[in-house]
């Protein structure tokens, strides 16, 4: 099963023709993803991989269903471009681009949420189903099918914890980067929750990092709500403590968004949390075995 | 994250007809007597920094005759803070305060809503308030979205005891600080005090603002805030423009990554086996050959690196991007220091061949790399 | 029956400490009408008329329920008033404030609709079903309890009207001034389909005047939908023209919005128009004895 | 309705970002002169004015020449429009046009909808357009609250054979006129033509905006739109500063009424009993005495008035502050031309007691008062 993204999910490509979004379609394509449609204003009747390329949703949806759309586009464009494929009816949205603005991020997430679209993002990897699909740029080689659901609010970091899976024959069942912006679509309590409800995914890697309190409500919600095993890895354990957010981003934290804090919490609800990533398969193992 | 100086933050505030106690921005003594005579004495000498508890370290001082206002504006102008000296003040004029408040508006990210704080006892000492009298303290969650109204805070300050013509005028002030942030691209507007004056008036007497850095291609007046720039070295904001994060820390290893957790993990890493990194260096997703000469550019110039370790797991980064940007910067820079490669992912082979046919044997695994170059380092040492 | 408001309509006053809200507070009340709650920010505890003073909609819901709101604050504050009233769940709410930015009445009026709220107004005289209650400034000595609905696009030219039916023996069922800003809420089509579907409404009259296309857009919803006897006057046959909204506005009315335009619209119909208001009831007596 | 001088408008356009053409204002031959030699020639000179078809009028000249510009602006304010002379010239840089379009967004009140039309035949004749070739004016509604983006655009634009970059660019500036309404508190916003230079920019060459009066409290930049005043007499001016609706007009009867509605059905019985009004004159609801004592001071004032009339049905105006600002009126202003008054509605019995105190009999009843008043002309008239 896997959750949110298979190998019939048909895929739309949002700014296509750019410079990462050619690339990475071509990535896609290869992985065996079911890209239907590139959208690009203005560049319709062009071709990208032999994908073709619409001005609009509009127009792709004369000549195709979209289940899911990915977007490429510049950070000021992400907006209207997340707006068309929400309004244009897609279930799944992922966001690739950075340094997309906060308040931006806000509507579309809110947006999201009123329409019942799953956001992934933005600044994130993507999404990955082994074997099946991808809509991002986790590279294709380091995965492998599996049962292990992994989701990670890092990017590269993702790929060194499903590299290390692979090796250690770990497969995946599906790896979501969920990004590490300040407002992002899905976090780590509604990836639990997928995997958790997931019949194919029977152990859940989770990698965090300082800074927010996601770790810490996502150890609280394991506790409530999640059986499956989960094992954590939390980066930044030696960084210098950043500058706060005022008084207020001080009330707010407490003492909580160090990387203490999030082991405390973490460990408290029963999951490990490893010092190294090469440590994670080595427990997901033992669990395998017992 | 944009944090601003007090006097920046409340030109935000002005533009938007926040009330404000009268002030001026100056540089010099000279600039400072000048302010006191037009806004009339007494009046607070300000210093603009961007660390708090400004007024415990000495950096706020109120004076009563303009002898004084040289006295003091020429000690604070000698201060330094985090690390920088202090270039500029705000002399405000002296407001009759009647009573101390607490107002805050900030982004809670993980729940795409606006916090709205706010506490009857400001003043200096509000995370004490906090965590001594949480019932004196109250927070208001909106979705970002909010149409913000003044019934919407009248609860709150009812149950602070607030009523009447205070609660409306209060009720107004929340309501302009929400829209401010919205309209602003702010992440946080915080007013420690919000003062009420014996005249009745509310005004905020401090200000401290965060605007999002990544709504600054739409607001071209940020321009002008230096407070965006002084807080970083000289090699910090040539990163900065380069599109590089870059912080400078104490110790051995220049570290080149890309992706902020891959970093923090090399860093957590480098520390785990016994030395320590000289900075955090992320170049970011799908960083150009450019780029990556321009982050080992800064590292090798910088005579504490013993060693400079990239680490890099390609996604949306291309690895012979980044080997062509490693293999231009040591010919151009002609770097001799030892560079320790970590290369896997997208365009890995690419990448690989390139670095190989310059005498580079890439890590294709992330923990041997990082103890070679611990190694290294220690070797040095010897 | 009548539409909208009854005697038992429970109805607060939005800025009833106010010169205009206290003074049409006791003409209300003279009337009739159970005005359960008076709102102004800040004057909690005070009494107006008898009627207790509350801070907000939230207090005095701790008191009372209110089924309808009218609001006499300043145009400036009309929005957070109007805003206030349907987040706290009226069905009915009248704005008599005149001077209401229209992009102030637009987010209004789409917050009323999204929420299935009534909104007569802003810039109107408000709604009365003689012999029950009273909501705004329409004068309730010159009204009758009778069987004729009145509807109109005028403040002072209503209360002519009603005036003359009343002289003439025709009492009235509910009468609704819709108000003249170019945004505003309920128009002819939704009171026409009111009066059409209130038993006690027998005839309908209806007051427009010149400028604006809603005569004409009544006219065609009269054709299809009603089949109560509608008599119709025009006010301001003779003014001069206006400016018109650049050449957009030219377009878009056409050759409509005059004077001619509307009774043509109205006669095609089926509705006469009238000269002056006092032939109104003539041919309302006519019908009547048909 | 608060429309705009082409030049205001721009200003508007101007600050959101959306192109224009290079221009200057101007109030003399010098100014023009010297606005000309700085745009560079050829420029257009355009006269500032409300009124359309300024082209055809011989109030827009291209000129090439210095000596052209002297001319043509001395010749061109040296005349008149709406009845007034014209004072303000825009002087604008001639761009090399490709083709012409017509753009505007409108508030469509009655919808609560903002209505977009396009045409990819803009120019002088739009209104003709929309008749003769409806297929070439696209009309576009969305609710007033929508969140504009380019794509809402494509379809009408395809429509219209613009694909593209060209179809991106166009949707882009619709986009942003849309924004612009939405930001700025306008009802009308209109570019006729909007045009594509040869050098591939769309430009907004002309600007027909309205403005929404009933938000001037929270424009204070509004102040500075002189077209919001010049459209206006003295008499009307000090009308609209006392918050009275006054268009003066050719007859014999000055006319107060209270209401909109109320007032024109008084003009049509006027015209219908055989006089003329030589006003429209609404103190609206709610109407002070001393707003109906300013309102008879200006009537008072014109010798072309014969009788005045007084038309008002109490609701939220209330028969007493009627009848006290009329007597306070004949007493101050000392007026001897004969005044009917009907006095009906809230606090009528309180009114027409004042009035009988000073001896004026009031009606109660509109057409036998109206009559009355055409009837007095009459007499004067013999």
């Amino acid at each position: 099963m896997a959750v949110l993204l298979y190998k019939n999910t048909k895929v739309a490509v949002q700014g296509i023709t750019g410079y990462q979004g050619s690339f990475h379609t071509k990535k896609m394509l290869e992985y065996g993803t079911n890209i239907v449609a590139g959208i690009t204003p203005g560049k319709q009747g062009m071709e990208v991989e032999g994908v073709p390329v619409y001005d609009s949703f509009e127009e792709a949806l004369k000549h195709t269903e979209i289940d899911a759309s990915i977007i490429f586009v510049p950070a000021s464009f992400v907006k209207e471009a997340a707006f068309e494929a929400i309004e244009a009816g897609v279930k799944l949205l992922v966001i690739i681009t950075e340094g997309v603005p906060v308040w931006d991020t806000a509507e579309i997430a809110l947006k999201a949420k009123e329409k019942g679209v799953t956001l992934i993002g933005p600044n994130c990897p993507g999404i990955i189903t082994p074997g099946q699909a991808k809509m991002g740029i986790i590279p294709g080689n380091i995965v492998t099918p599996g049962k292990v659901g992994v989701v990670s609010r890092s990017g590269t970091l993702t790929y060194e914890v499903i590299q290390q899976l692979t090796n250690a024959g770990l497969g995946q069942s599906t790896c979501i980067g969920i990004g590490g912006d300040p407002v992002h679509g899905i976090g780590f309590l509604e990836a639990l929750e997928l995997f958790q409800n997931d019949p194919d995914t029977e152990q859940i890697v989770m990698i965090g990092e300082i800074g927010g309190t996601a770790e810490e409500e996502a150890a609280e919600y394991i506790k409530e709500n999640i059986t499956k095993p989960v094992v954590a890895f939390i980066a930044g354990q030696t960084a210098p403590p950043g500058k706060q957010m005022g008084h207020a981003g001080a009330i707010i934290m407490g003492s909580r968004g160090t990387a203490q804090s999030k082991i405390k919490a973490l460990n408290e609800a029963g999951v490990p949390v490893t010092k190294t990533i090469s440590e994670i398969p080595e427990i997901l193992l033992k669990n395998k075995n017992k | 994250m944009g944090m601003l100086y007090e006097f920046e933050g409340k030109s935000i505030f002005k533009k938007h007809k926040l009330p404000l106690p009268p002030s001026k921005v100056v540089t010099s003594v000279e600039e400072a007597v000048k302010a006191a005579e037009e806004l009339g004495l007494p009046v607070v000498i300000k210093a603009q920094t961007l660390s708090g508890k400004r007024g415990k370290r000495g950096l706020i001082k109120k004076v009563d005759t303009i002898d004084e206002v040289k006295e003091k504006s020429a000690e604070i102008l000698s201060k330094e803070s985090d690390g920088r000296p202090i270039k500029k003040l705000l002399i405000e004029k002296v407001v009759p305060i009647k009573q101390e408040f607490y107002a805050s508006v900030m982004v809670d990210g993980s729940h795409v809503a606006l916090l709205s704080m706010f506490s009857p006892e400001g003043g200096m000492d509000i995370e004490e308030i906090a965590k001594t009298k949480p019932e004196k303290l109250e927070k208001i969650m909106f979705p970002m979205d909010i149409k913000p109204f003044g019934y919407r805070f009248f609860p709150a300050l009812k149950r602070q005891g607030i009523t009447g013509k205070d609660m409306v005028k209060l009720a107004g002030f929340l309501k302009k600080l929400v829209e401010i942030v919205q309209k602003e691209d702010l992440t946080l507007a915080e007013i420690n005090p919000l003062v009420l004056t014996e005249d009745g008036q509310y005004l905020a007497l401090d200000a401290k603002v965060v605007v999002d850095d990544n709504a600054s291609y739409r607001h071209p007046e940020w321009k002008e805030f230096t407070s965006l720039i002084d807080r970083y070295t000289k090699e910090e904001i040539e990163a900065k423009e380069a599109g590089i994060s870059f912080v400078e820390l104490d110790g051995e290893i220049g570290m080149i990554a890309c992706g902020a957790g891959l970093g923090m993990a090399t860093m957590d890493l480098i520390k785990y086996f016994g030395a320590n990194p000289k900075n955090f260096l992320d170049v970011g997703g799908g960083a150009s050959p450019e780029k990556v000469s321009k982050a080992l550019e800064i590292l090798s110039r910088d005579p504490e690196v013993k060693v400079i370790l990239v680490n890099v797991f390609g996604g949306i980064t291309r690895g012979d991007q980044v080997a062509l940007g490693i293999i231009d910067a040591i010919k151009k820079f002609n770097i001799k220091i030892p560079i320790v490669v970590r290369l896997i992912g997208t365009n890995q082979e690419e990448g690989v061949k390139i670095l190989k046919e310059h005498g580079i044997e890439a890590y294709t695994e992330m923990e041997p790399a990082i103890k070679k170059a611990v190694e290294l380092v220690k070797q040095q040492k010897k």
